[in-house]
């Protein structure tokens, strides 16, 4: 085996691959092989960095050197440059989005400072398509540990003891959940990985499995164990075809080394994993409707109880994690329970990972603490706000979540606080909005989200929602009165009561939550008619100053519609009953008399 | 690749690996190892920096010493080629020039081992890359 | 939502055959089967919807429920060069929205449509979890990332001849 | 069996557990509203996707209201049913679902019999706070059932009734969110589809989604077309429900009020189907003991067991989808049908009237003979044995829009000579009946030998499927009974498969027979009903002079007259049919 001196570990994430990190990868042992370096020097596809705003990632090992937005082009220099005559390639360092100082370790970027990767912890870092690097990493030593020196009742404790919390959005104690589940009795029994990840803006358990999937293999393995389970499904997207890949290559080594199948480590264990995949309906999230989904059914919703763990997949008892839960399973057998309680907040314990997106500077996949707070992760970790403008509200949650405001920064995130603010943790997507983003019109963006999500089961969630995208969309048209708002609020509270699961019990926070934040821009926009970030199109007037207007006619040519009149070289005006609010006039005039008001 | 039939075969296996991914491993626990940068610019490896890093690489292993062996570019002491800076944890680096293979020897038994200076040592003052940047 | 007429030739229902096959003409399977039928058709037309519900012995009606229920399955062909906006909420937040409107404006179609030559179809899909290459754009499996309104006829560009 | 104390509306209840809390507040007199629950306990139908949520209750501890009909009681529970969270909820809910419906009441097919009518009465909704987009599907007109989705408010009654009780699989939810709905594959038209026209979607409607083809102004008309001789059968079933459009109890019998109201209509002639019943078992019991016969003497080819075939929803049924078991079932034509063959021969004979001069119209309790009538092979040059077929809610609406005060009428007799009939005939309306009838005569004209015992009670009850075997004389008859399409699918699959021991079976398409038929007043999921309607055939039945069909004696008139005997050259050209291989018609747009 040829030993590597260096190793340049390339971004594999779709985020990565979206901008050609595979040409790079090529490009990168192509010239590698030119200059007889193969043997020094090794290439490695890994899992998302997280730090997506810069992609694709280059970072060169063992010197920690971070190389951002890297080009196929930039291949050559690398290797000239750093590998051969061991200077880094200035240009392609990430710099200081305040001092403006490149960093070259990224131990010491502000991305990473903060962070602490629980879930994450191999990502990156491995070949995801190389179980030997997976093992090298500890994978499925847990499980080993498990099998030889635990009994299922003792293992479940050790997840009780941790104190893990679901990591999909409801919060629910992991270890009770598998206690519930082996406590039925039932000739055959499931577990099952949530992957369908269809929260938009969220894509932590993307990442996950693609960077490191047999952390999940092994976890549910261990799942397995523990509740009596011998069969493993993952639900996972059928939009995540890298994942699913790595998948199959993981699943198949895992076989192969006989870490899946029968008689698991010749302890008399055994465990198989199948692939099911959603088809893109989000509300497969909620387990019951993801097990109708497996089971070759209209993903809907059944009430509940019985709850899975005692009539789930097939009728019979069914344990369903998701993704990031399943990630921190291993860790917390080889570390302790007692270590990852440490790690966290009173009731929240351990990490959480964070899709950051939004009007922020450094968008990316993110690990923290339990109890960090938003203005850390926004400021330090975020870097900040994009093109330096003012923080606005920050959503968390997604579609069942709420927008934040600057009163609640110092909030420490933990499943409760974010709560009693008004949102929730969600599956963990982190939207970040400046001054630009009309709160009203975010309401309204999922409640579009929630209307097209929406099974059609109950009527509350099937019309309610419907309605409440309409209401809303009055009002962002300026047709809406105060009245709306009261209807919208009682609303509201009838659809989250009467819902008949998590999707509509939870799709008015975003109303609720910017009604509660942002009272003042709902009633400007229904008192006033305006949108003072000027979003809301038909809130917006396009006006010709007569001043600076020569009499071009040029935006008269532009206007698709023919709302602009005026003689030639003197003043123009719109016609508002015609303006269409396309912007192509302001565009086209060159002596800046067109503004909006 | 024949099966893992029990738990001694994972972690033997486990074990044979590790040194696979050491290297990434370290790189994020740096200042806790001996962090040897070996000059390999042009001029450096003209004087065998190479082969001198190489042995590091080796006997450091076989020694069982938690350490990184990394390439860098000119350290700027040409005449002294090859140089190499040991960092000791929770010291400041220091440069030894002439490093052949039988001197990189002593530097291990010595100065790595027991933090006992050994000739050769490049009195100068300078700022290592990492705090350059 | 209109079905669509087509004429399964025999070669075709077999392939179908062979793909319930392969999943033992399990009911349980019967999402799996509508991938690889999509996968190998491009789209579900009712024929396919038929082949696979006789095969599976399942009701037509709830095959072409299911169909329905999931936005990744179309009766509609796609477009040889389908495209996708990205309007998940961190796209959202970066002008997706004007993205959209204007592959709308240009390719003179609605979400869900195809050009009539058949070149393009239109789709909006929640988040690929590209969100530091926001607003992101899909044109069959190619990704462009940071698509600005100016860009979208760049991007078309590269599909004309 | 273990039972649980809880609290409702500060009344104490103790039921079972498991119990839902819809139905343990029903145990003591609170009636919670609902429009998607339906509970046929007979027939073990439960229909409870907790989704028009209006059913919600507050539950002390319980973060959300809690939708009564999937929530089990458990002990020690606090329910409350009527506060003001509930009550505003409630109403908001059905505010939203009226939202999303056509406000055309007034002209509604539905009005006055629709269970969201009532619920908006109920809940006291004066006015609809949320406006906004309807979702609107195309119309669907097909012979028998008319689908108007706009008015569909999800409720799954009928995709329950159609996947669940019938096995049909003809209509599903399809779509998403606000556009979901419940249709046929594609969307395509009923008559394209696997539709039976069993009716059962319609009967469990709660609103004016599903209803039924409407021929009353058509037979106004040809009852006011003095050239037109109108001559009227009706079904037995229809005599034990039809009282219930009129406010009786349940099971009430009408035969002679129903005779008098049709006569009041202006029907020429007020006969029975009854009296084709009887001449149903003529045929179809000749043709059992046949093939029973031939299978004694040894016969390998003869197809046993026999199906009874008078129910058109069943023939649909194997039709498209047993096509390759079309020469099982009896080639007896439905009573419905011979009775218009009959009728336009036979008795247009005797009063001299041309066939096209005559309009036979049937009052069934059934939605599938609208569409039985409409075939082509019942008719000759283009002209149908049976020209209209209404259902027994069709009857009642004649009635009242002629005035007629139906509960003062006196009993008034059939017309002679197709309104004469024998009890054997009357249990047709009722699952078990047709081979009861059958069994009656033909064992006498097997055993040569007078029944002893007219009443077959092991044929009789509600349980899905059932079966006795009954001695011939030393010859042990296993005769298997089958209601309910998806009971009779159990029976089909099994002699496909050649494991059915069987030497006959009957099927009825609908849960409890015709007596539960798609065209009956609508039941709302009170099962006792079904009883009750049961119960009244077999009381008349019981009160008839004669109780076997061969011993009508219009029946041997008839045959003496104009047959000649069962099976007959004559009666195969009449009273038979043959089958067509339907599955291939099903088609895609």
């Amino acid at each position: 085996m040829a030993k590597y001196k260096t190793h340049l570990l390339v971004c594999g994430g779709t985020g990565c691959k979206a901008s050609a990190s595979d040409v790079i990868k090529d490009k990168l042992t192509r010239e590698l092989d030119e200059k007889g370096l193969a043997d020094e020097c090794q290439v490695v596809m890994t899992g998302c960095f997280g730090f997506c705003e810069k992609g694709p990632i280059v970072k060169v090992l063992p010197d920690n050197t971070f190389y951002t937005q890297v080009t196929p082009d930039d291949a050559k220099e690398i290797i000239e440059e750093h590998i051969i005559k061991g200077r880094k390639v200035d240009r392609l360092l990430y710099k200081d989005p305040t001092s403006k100082e490149e960093i070259s370790d990224s131990k010491h970027m502000g991305f990473y400072k903060k962070q602490m990767r629980i879930a994450l912890r191999n990502c990156g870092f491995i070949d995801p398509e190389n179980i030997e690097e997976a093992i090298a990493r500890d994978a499925y030593a847990a499980l080993g540990k498990v099998l030889g020196e635990m009994t299922p009742v003792e293992a479940t404790q050790i997840v009780l003891d941790s104190g893990l919390r679901g990591r999909g959005g409801g919060g629910f104690p992991t270890g009770l959940k598998w206690k519930l589940t082996a406590q039925e009795k039932a000739d055959q029994k499931y577990v099952v990985c949530n992957a369908d990840e269809g929260d938009p803006g969220a894509f932590m358990d993307r990442s996950i499995l693609e960077g490191d999937p047999h952390t999940v293999i092994e976890a549910m393995a261990i799942n397995g164990y523990c509740t009596g389970a011998t069969k493993g499904l993952v639900y996972i997207r059928a939009e995540y075809p890298l994942a699913i890949t790595r998948l199959k290559i993981a699943l198949e080594q895992a076989r192969e080394y006989g870490l899946l199948g029968k008689d698991i480590l010749g302890k008399g264990f055994d465990f198989e994993i199948e692939i099911r995949y959603g088809a893109g309906a989000f509300v497969c999230g909620e387990e019951t409707a993801l097990i109708h989904s497996m089971e070759g059914e209209r993903g809907e919703p059944t009430f509940k109880p019985p709850f899975p763990s005692v009539e789930g997949y097939r009728k019979k008892p069914t344990n369903v994690n998701n993704v990031e839960t399943y990630a921190n399973i291993p860790v917390i057998f080889l570390k302790g329970a007692e270590w990852f309680s440490a790690i966290g907040t009173e009731k929240s314990k351990g990490t959480k990972v964070f899709a950051l997106a939004g009007k922020i500077n450094n968008v990316g996949l993110i690990e923290v603490p339990m109890g960090t707070t938003l203005r850390e992760v926004i400021y330090e970790i975020g870097g900040g706000i994009k093109d330096s403008k003012k923080f606005k509200a920050v959503q968390t949650g997604g579609p069942s979540g709420g927008c934040l405001t600057e009163k609640h920064l110092d909030t420490p995130i933990d499943y409760d606080s974010l709560i009693a603010c008004g949102s929730m943790m969600g599956s963990g997507g982190m939207i970040v909005m400046d001054e630009d983003d009309c709160m009203v019109s975010m309401a309204k963006f999922y409640l579009e989200f929630t209307v097209e999500e929406s099974c059609g089961k109950c009527a509350p969630c099937r019309i309610g929602n419907k309605r409440l995208h309409e209401q809303l969309e009055l009002i962002t048209q300026g047709k809406g009165s105060k009245e709306n708002l009261e209807k919208i609020r009682d609303l509201c509270g009838v659809i989250k009561d009467t819902s008949l699961c998590g999707l509509g019990q939870t799709s008015p926070n975003p109303v609720l939550s910017t009604m509660d934040n942002f009272w003042d821009e709902y009633i400007a926009h229904v008192e006033e008619h305006k949108c003072a970030s000027g979003a809301c199109k038909d809130l917006m007037k396009y006006i010709i100053d007569a001043e600076p207007c020569v009499g071009c006619t040029a935006c008269a040519r532009v206007c698709p519609v023919g709302a602009i009149a005026g003689e030639r070289k003197g003043p123009h005006t719109i016609d508002q009953s015609i303006c269409i609010k396309c912007g192509a006039c302001v565009d086209k005039c060159k002596f800046n008399a067109i503004s909006i008001k | 690749m024949a099966k893992v039939k029990s738990l001694a075969d994972l972690q033997k296996l486990k074990a044979d690996l590790q040194s696979k991914v050491d290297l990434r491993e370290k790189g994020d626990r740096s200042e806790n190892l001996v962090q040897i940068k070996v000059a390999m610019a042009t001029c450096g490896i003209a004087s065998g920096a190479k082969q001198v890093m190489e042995f590091f690489m080796d006997e450091l292993e076989k020694r069982s010493i938690a350490s990184v062996v990394t390439q860098t570019g000119c350290m700027g002491y040409c005449y002294a080629e090859p140089t190499v800076e040991i960092k000791l944890p929770h010291q400041d680096p220091v440069v030894f020039g002439y490093v052949d293979l039988k001197k990189a020897d002593e530097i291990i038994e010595k100065y790595i081992k027991n933090g006992e200076l050994v000739d050769g040592i490049i009195p100068q003052n300078y700022q290592t890359i990492d705090e350059n940047n | 939502m209109s079905s669509v007429k087509i004429k399964l030739n025999q070669k075709e229902v077999d392939k179908l055959r062979e793909v319930c096959a392969s999943f033992n003409n399990e009911p349980d399977e019967l999402i799996n089967v509508l991938h690889k039928a999509q996968e190998i058709f491009g789209y579900l037309p009712a024929e396919v919807q038929e082949v696979i519900a006789e095969e599976l012995n399942v009701a037509v009606a709830k095959v072409y429920g299911v169909v329905t229920f999931y936005s990744f399955f179309t009766m509609i062909p796609k477009g040889k060069h389908p495209i996708s906006v990205c309007t998940g909420t961190a796209c959202y937040v970066r002008g997706a929205e004007k993205v959209l409107d204007e592959f709308k404006r240009r390719l003179n179609v609605e979400v869900g449509e195809t050009t009539p030559d058949g070149k393009h179809s239109l789709s909006c899909l929640r988040c690929v979890g590209a969100c530091g290459l926001a607003p992101v754009v899909l044109v069959g499996e190619k990704v462009y990332g940071r698509v600005s309104p100016d860009g979208v006829a760049e991007i078309l560009a590269e599909y004309e001849v | 069996m273990e039972f649980v104390n809880l609290t409702i509306d500060n009344k104490s209840v103790k039921v079972e557990k498991g119990t839902s809390i819809l139905e343990a507040a029903r145990s003591v007199g609170v009636e919670i509203p609902t429009l998607c629950h339906m509970k046929l306990d007979d027939v073990n139908i439960e229909n409870k996707p907790g989704g028009c949520r209006i059913c919600v209750v507050e539950v002390d501890g319980r973060r959300n209201l809690a939708p009564s009909c999937c929530t089990k009681a458990d002990a020690d529970m606090v329910v409350k049913t009527n506060t003001m969270r509930v009550l505003n909820s409630r109403r908001t809910v059905l505010e939203l679902i009226l939202s999303d419906h056509p406000a055309d009441c007034l002209i509604c097919a539905k009005s006055g019999n629709c269970e969201l009518q009532d619920m908006a009465h109920k809940l006291g909704v004066r006015e609809i706070h949320f406006k906004g987009e309807q979702s609107t599907y195309k119309e669907d007109f097909s012979p028998s059932i008319i689908r108007d989705l706009n008015k569909c408010i999800m409720c799954r009654r009928c995709e329950t009734m159609c996947n669940e009780v019938q096995t049909v699989g003809t209509l599903h939810a399809v779509n998403r969110g606000f556009m979901a709905v419940v249709a046929p594959a594609f969307e395509m038209d009923l008559e394209k589809s696997t539709c039976t026209y069993c009716g059962q979607c319609v009967a469990v409607c709660p609103t004016g989604a599903l209803t039924e083809v409407d021929h009353t102004n058509e037979i106004v008309r040809a009852l006011a077309d003095p050239k037109k001789k109108v001559v009227v059968q009706t079904a037995p079933a229809v005599r034990a429900a039809l009282g219930e459009e009129f406010g009786l109890e349940p099971g009430t019998l009408v035969t002679g009020q129903m005779a008098a109201a049709l006569r009041r209509l202006g029907f020429d002639y007020v006969f029975d189907t009854d009296f084709s019943a009887d001449l149903t078992i003529m045929e179809e019991g000749t043709e059992l003991l046949g093939r029973l016969g031939k299978h004694l003497a040894g016969d390998k080819d003869v197809k046993l067991p026999i199906l009874t075939s008078c129910c058109p929803g069943w023939v649909n049924f194997f039709e498209k989808q047993f096509p390759d078991m079309l020469d099982i079932p009896s080639t007896a034509r439905s009573p419905q049908q011979m009775f218009g063959a009959i009728a336009k021969t036979y008795f247009a004979d005797k009063i001299e009237t041309k066939r096209e001069d005559m309009v036979v119209v049937s009052v069934m309790p059934c939605l599938a003979k609208k569409y039985e009538c409409q075939r082509e092979e019942f008719a000759t040059d283009g002209n149908p044995d049976v020209d209209y077929s209404i259902s027994t809610r069709e009857l009642a609406q004649l009635i009242q829009r002629a005035n007629i005060d139906f509960n003062t009428l006196p009993n008034e007799d059939f017309d002679h000579p197709m309104g004469e009939s024998t009890g054997a005939a009357v249990i047709f309306g009722t699952t078990g009946g047709v081979i009861e009838a059958a069994a009656r005569t033909a064992y006498e004209v097997h055993t040569k030998k007078k029944l002893e015992k007219v009443d077959f009670e092991e044929l009789r009850g509600m349980e899905g499927i059932r079966s006795a075997t009954i001695d011939f004389d030393g010859l042990p008859i296993n005769i298997g009974i089958a209601h309910g399409l998806g009971n009779a699918r159990k029976l089909l699959e099994d002699v496909q498969a050649g494991k059915s021991e069987f030497h006959a079976i009957e099927v009825m398409a609908c849960p409890g027979g015709c007596i539960g038929g798609g065209g009956q007043p609508l039941h709302h999921g009170d099962s006792s009903v079904l009883k009750a309607r049961q119960l009244a055939l077999y009381k008349e039945d019981k009160n008839k002079p004669i109780r076997k069909s061969h011993e009508n004696p219009y029946i041997a008139k008839l045959y003496e007259e104009f047959l000649g005997a069962p099976l007959s050259e004559k009666a195969h050209h009449l009273l038979h049919t043959h089958y067509f291989d339907k599955k291939k018609d099903i088609e895609i747009e």
